[in-house]
């Protein structure tokens, strides 16, 4: 794992792309230099100290060209909130790439990726990384969930890059009508060869949970993006531990966010 | 203006650069922060609370933000004192800084059982004996809370090490001085405070409490003013020296620990805001001290001023 | 959704409209704040403490903020109670909100003859019992941080009057439960807690103390954790009603009160911050209990759930 | 007193006049209407807890055609700085018009008005409004004081009301070398009728005491605007005392902000 950084990182840009839900770019270019698909940065959304914590938000997009590096967030609260009132112009105060991002594929492997809601932010950099190494478009399915049309986003971004991606909306609004793991179940019946194929999620947890059962039962590997409340974000507070299959807990800050199905007890 | 300056302080016979330290719990073994600078930095580093045999902690959630503080029932997770050794300290024992190991048990024997394990490193700077953990089934904040038992659980100790012996109280007492004075006379070196103050929160939406042992341990510049507080009536209760917890985040904080009484102050809850609190805070108390034209020493509890507690 | 729906309550016989009264200290005799809004749309108004004779409180400066909270050293700056009666009475005895006056003396018989005289007044509803005020040289806090002198205070006021009495507890105590079960079995109809945590801050330019009594009162949103855990605790302790404060800021604070069993709330701090705080919290629990199709008493204590305290 | 409004009140404009210093503009008519020279407004300087009080400043022009109302601050702390930031076209919480303002001086008064440093800020509106009064303007001098030219401000715009002003600094780069108490001295040493005068003042502590030490040796009359710490500004609290010269103390923000020099005491 590469060391992480501190850095009062410029925001380039910082707009709503669906109801709620906002795009930031920021100039970082040690940390989008390191960066893995699946790492996060720890956020300080004020100057104050209030609210205290720092917040993590997955890395969604990595601009090599640049050196610019994309968020895509959820404002659910006091950080998020502040967040999205931020110019473009100023600063903020950024701690990455944290954590274990996802493992990327063998070569000879497919991939199929599956995300739900604000879930999907990690899944486009990921994606991206996977297709640039895997010229083959058919190695890489993505699998999206949305609660209902207008809250999609990255559905351009994954078919710029020529990736297959098929939509599902709880309310059938757009694309197939249900949950994204129903299509996740679907694809697995049209395959056959899937001793080759990996599974990656990132989403609520019940989606992983289902996800982590799908896989399980077929005996598929599965990587899964979990969330915790955090404090440090970088292993020294022990306060975003999850259930280890083994004896005790992970950290999802430094053992995770990403962890391979069988390491943790969602249950 | 002569940042150079010597801030070095010398607290029960552990010898520190600056009297900046890490509070236990909050720095892991020092191996996440080394990403942000040199550890070695620092005036002393406190390890997460360690106890005789492995403890995977409470389950999560294990943190809650609150209005400028934050809630943590972690439990005191560690990997027991055998794996401490076999892990952690060949690591540790190579930094400079001095290396102090916060213990806790169950039991008084726990307590002298880890202390005299522990006696067998080499290096190691000092034990601070948490008698006030929050989180924990047994033990913790108990023996803190009750002048008798912290007396019994210092003396214990005592009597197992040769180490300086710095005991951690609780600040969720009627009379920290009782606590502190019992402390003392059963043999501690110094006192360290404040652990963190008990406390909670409500889920409101499934009606139940956010952590699953109900309470947890409040901490970060909320309970400041608390902290404070306590510092300056142990100051005028004891007379070994003070390190001194709760909130420090800015140089300012640990002034103002200092003036009440704090010989060192370690830095808690803001490493994981700002991981490099406590070398802006070493810097900037040194910048202080030279504008002050003042050295530590004359500082160290000089806002009592002769006055004593009119409370 | 029928935002008229009925959260009233009956607190020790004081039959309040809603839950939401306004702390001692923070409301001063209701003229100010009625410049913002009906008052009377208020469960509950709680006066400034009152005290035998005049007091002309502690010199400047009197507040200090803190991270997310502040101190205070007021010093019961008040009229005094006949001057209260001349003075104030008057135009509170026409609200039609529930007046509770707020009471504190430097002895047992201070207490006795302040409750005597406003058992005199019509109309008054209750006398809540401060026996924890932190900014006073004589009596205050002390009463309220030992059992014993606890009950005598209340004993001593339950044999001057006849009006209900709310006993008001210190959180500044290693038990709370003790303390209120001693004012529970000296006759409280019921307990409101927390007042003030002791608190401090230190001038790191001059090096003194900000304030004259070096100790102050900690209040505001910092201390919610601290108060909410007490506020559980003592519910697991007594069957009388309890009133909580401690930083109630928001309706989700109040709920998060209600249920670890406050049977009614108090909103301090958060007037100075936005005048019509408990009007907003007043409609914004109705609407949470409407949306949750549960009414108030069902909540009260609901979090507890069967459950005991694990501490 | 008129009864005091809680507004959000939109930014006009916000920018630096000064080093360090602040001319905020805000729309909020119903205060606008009200506001007597010398009472202040109680503002929220952030969204979330932190800071969490309020924090007083003075109303220092009111225009009367726009409805709008100008406040000059100087960035000392967390509140002013989280002020500084705010744009235009965002909205402030404000609560106004508060306190006791200056009284106005009979017609047949000479008026001499002292302010010091960022207590310049209240004197403007005193003086326009005074100004308005009397049509004649030896009744008005204003004396103001600064530590150096660069941090001076307001004197374009008194002068622009044809009111009679002289500054004075405390490093002599703009007119007098010195305090504008020393000012006052030479005044009242040059104008002998002095029986029709009243003193009127705002300034720093040290510059008050001063004041009423020449007021009262001539036994002219004298308003200072003083300071305190405030937590409810509206007078609940009993948090903003300062000692009386009778018994007891007064409140800074219901008594005050400006009192009779003979009520208060200094020491
Ligand atoms: C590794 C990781 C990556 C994440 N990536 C993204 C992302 O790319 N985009 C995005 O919008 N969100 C992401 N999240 C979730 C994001 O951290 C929370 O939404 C955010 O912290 C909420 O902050 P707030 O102050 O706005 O809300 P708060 O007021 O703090 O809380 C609002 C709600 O969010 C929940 N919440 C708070 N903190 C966390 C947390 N650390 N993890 C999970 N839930 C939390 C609360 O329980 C509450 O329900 C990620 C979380 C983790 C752990
Ligand atoms: C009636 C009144 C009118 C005022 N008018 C103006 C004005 O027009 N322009 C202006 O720039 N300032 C004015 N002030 C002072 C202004 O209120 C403070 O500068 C401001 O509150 C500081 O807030 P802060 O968060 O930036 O600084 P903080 O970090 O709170 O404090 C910085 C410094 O300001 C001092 N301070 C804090 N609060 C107050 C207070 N209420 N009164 C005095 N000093 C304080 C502190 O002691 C500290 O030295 C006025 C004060 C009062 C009482
Ligand atoms: C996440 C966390 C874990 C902690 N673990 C321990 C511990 O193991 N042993 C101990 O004595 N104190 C522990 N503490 C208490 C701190 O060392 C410190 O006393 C307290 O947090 C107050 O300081 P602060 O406000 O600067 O954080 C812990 C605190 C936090 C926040
Ligand atoms: C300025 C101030 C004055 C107070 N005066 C009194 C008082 O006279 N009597 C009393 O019982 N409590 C007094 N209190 C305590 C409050 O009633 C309340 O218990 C405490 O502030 C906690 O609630 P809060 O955090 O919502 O403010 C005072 C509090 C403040 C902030
Ligand atoms: S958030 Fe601190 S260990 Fe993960
Ligand atoms: S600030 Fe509350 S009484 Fe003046």
């Amino acid at each position: 794992m590469s060391t992480p950084i501190v850095s009062l990182a410029e925001i380039i840009q910082n707009s709503e792309i669906a109801p709620d839900i906002y795009r930031m770019e920021l100039q970082a270019p040690e940390i989008t230099q390191k960066a893995n698909p699946g790492q996060f940065l720890h956020i300080r959304c004020s100057d104050t100290v209030s609210p205290l914590l720092r917040r993590p938000i997955s890395i969604a997009q990595i601009n090599e060209k640049t050196g610019n590096m994309g968020i895509i967030y959820r404002v659910v609260g006091e950080g998020t909130q502040l967040l999205c009132q931020k110019s473009p112009g100023s600063r903020v105060d950024i701690i990455g790439p944290l954590g274990r991002g996802f493992p990327l594929p063998d070569k000879d492997k497919t991939s199929v990726i599956i995300g739900g809601g604000i879930g999907v932010a990690p899944i486009l950099y990921l994606a991206e990384k996977i297709a640039q190494q895997h010229k083959n478009d058919n190695s890489i399915t993505v699998l999206l969930g949305f609660v209902t049309k207008q809250e999609a986003f990255g559905i351009e971004f994954l078919e710029s890059l020529g990736v297959k991606t098929i939509v599902a909306t709880d309310d059938g609004t757009l694309g197939y009508k249900g949950f994204p793991t129903d299509l996740l179940d679907k694809y697995l019946k049209m395959h056959q060869d899937i001793s080759r194929h990996v599974i990656y999620a990132c989403g609520p947890k019940h989606m992983l949970s289902r996800v982590k059962t799908i896989a399980g039962g077929k005996n598929i590997p599965a990587y899964l993006s979990l969330e915790e409340r955090m404090a440090c974000g970088i292993g020294a507070c022990l306060g975003c531990s999850v259930k280890s299959t083994q004896e005790g807990y992970k950290k999802v800050c430094k053992d995770g966010p990403v962890f391979e199905a069988g390491e943790i007890d969602l249950d | 203006m002569n940042i150079d300056m010597d801030i070095s302080v010398d607290i029960a016979g552990i010898v520190m650069k600056n009297p900046i330290m890490v509070a236990s719990g909050t720095f892991g073994f020092g191996r996440e922060y080394s990403d942000f600078y040199d550890i070695n930095k620092l005036g002393a580093l406190v390890t997460k609370g360690l106890t005789l045999l492995p403890k995977h902690g409470n389950p999560p959630p294990r943190t809650y933000e609150t209005p400028a503080g934050m809630l943590n029932s972690v439990g005191l997770e560690n990997p027991g004192v055998e794996k401490f050794i076999e892990k952690e300290w060949p690591h540790l024992s190579k930094l400079t800084t001095p290396i102090i190991a916060n213990i806790d048990g169950d039991t008084v024997e726990d307590y002298q059982k880890i202390a005299k394990w522990l006696s067998t490193l080499e290096n190691l700077a000092a034990l601070e004996v948490n008698i006030s953990c929050p989180n924990v089934e047994k033990g913790g904040l108990a023996f803190g809370q009750d002048p008798e038992s912290a007396f019994q659980v210092i003396k214990a100790v005592r009597e197992a090490t040769n180490l300086p012996i710095i005991a951690k109280l609780s600040p969720n007492v009627t009379h920290i001085q009782t606590i502190a004075k019992a402390t003392e006379s059963a043999g501690a070196d110094a006192i360290s405070l404040i652990n963190t103050l008990l406390g909670m929160a409500i889920d409101i939406h499934n009606h139940q409490p956010i952590f699953r042992r109900t309470f947890a341990g409040l901490s970060g510049p909320a309970v400041k003013p608390v902290a404070l507080r306590m510092v300056w009536e142990v100051y005028e209760a004891v007379s070994v020296p003070i390190i001194a917890m709760g909130g420090i985040t800015t140089w300012q904080d640990a002034a103002e620990f200092i003036l009440a009484g704090a010989s060192a102050v370690a830095v808690g809850t803001a490493n994981f805001i700002n991981p490099r609190a406590p070398i802006e805070i070493i810097e900037g108390l040194k910048t202080y001290l030279c504008l002050k034209e003042q050295n530590l020493q004359q500082l160290i509890g000089s806002a009592h001023g002769g006055r004593h507690l009119t409370y």
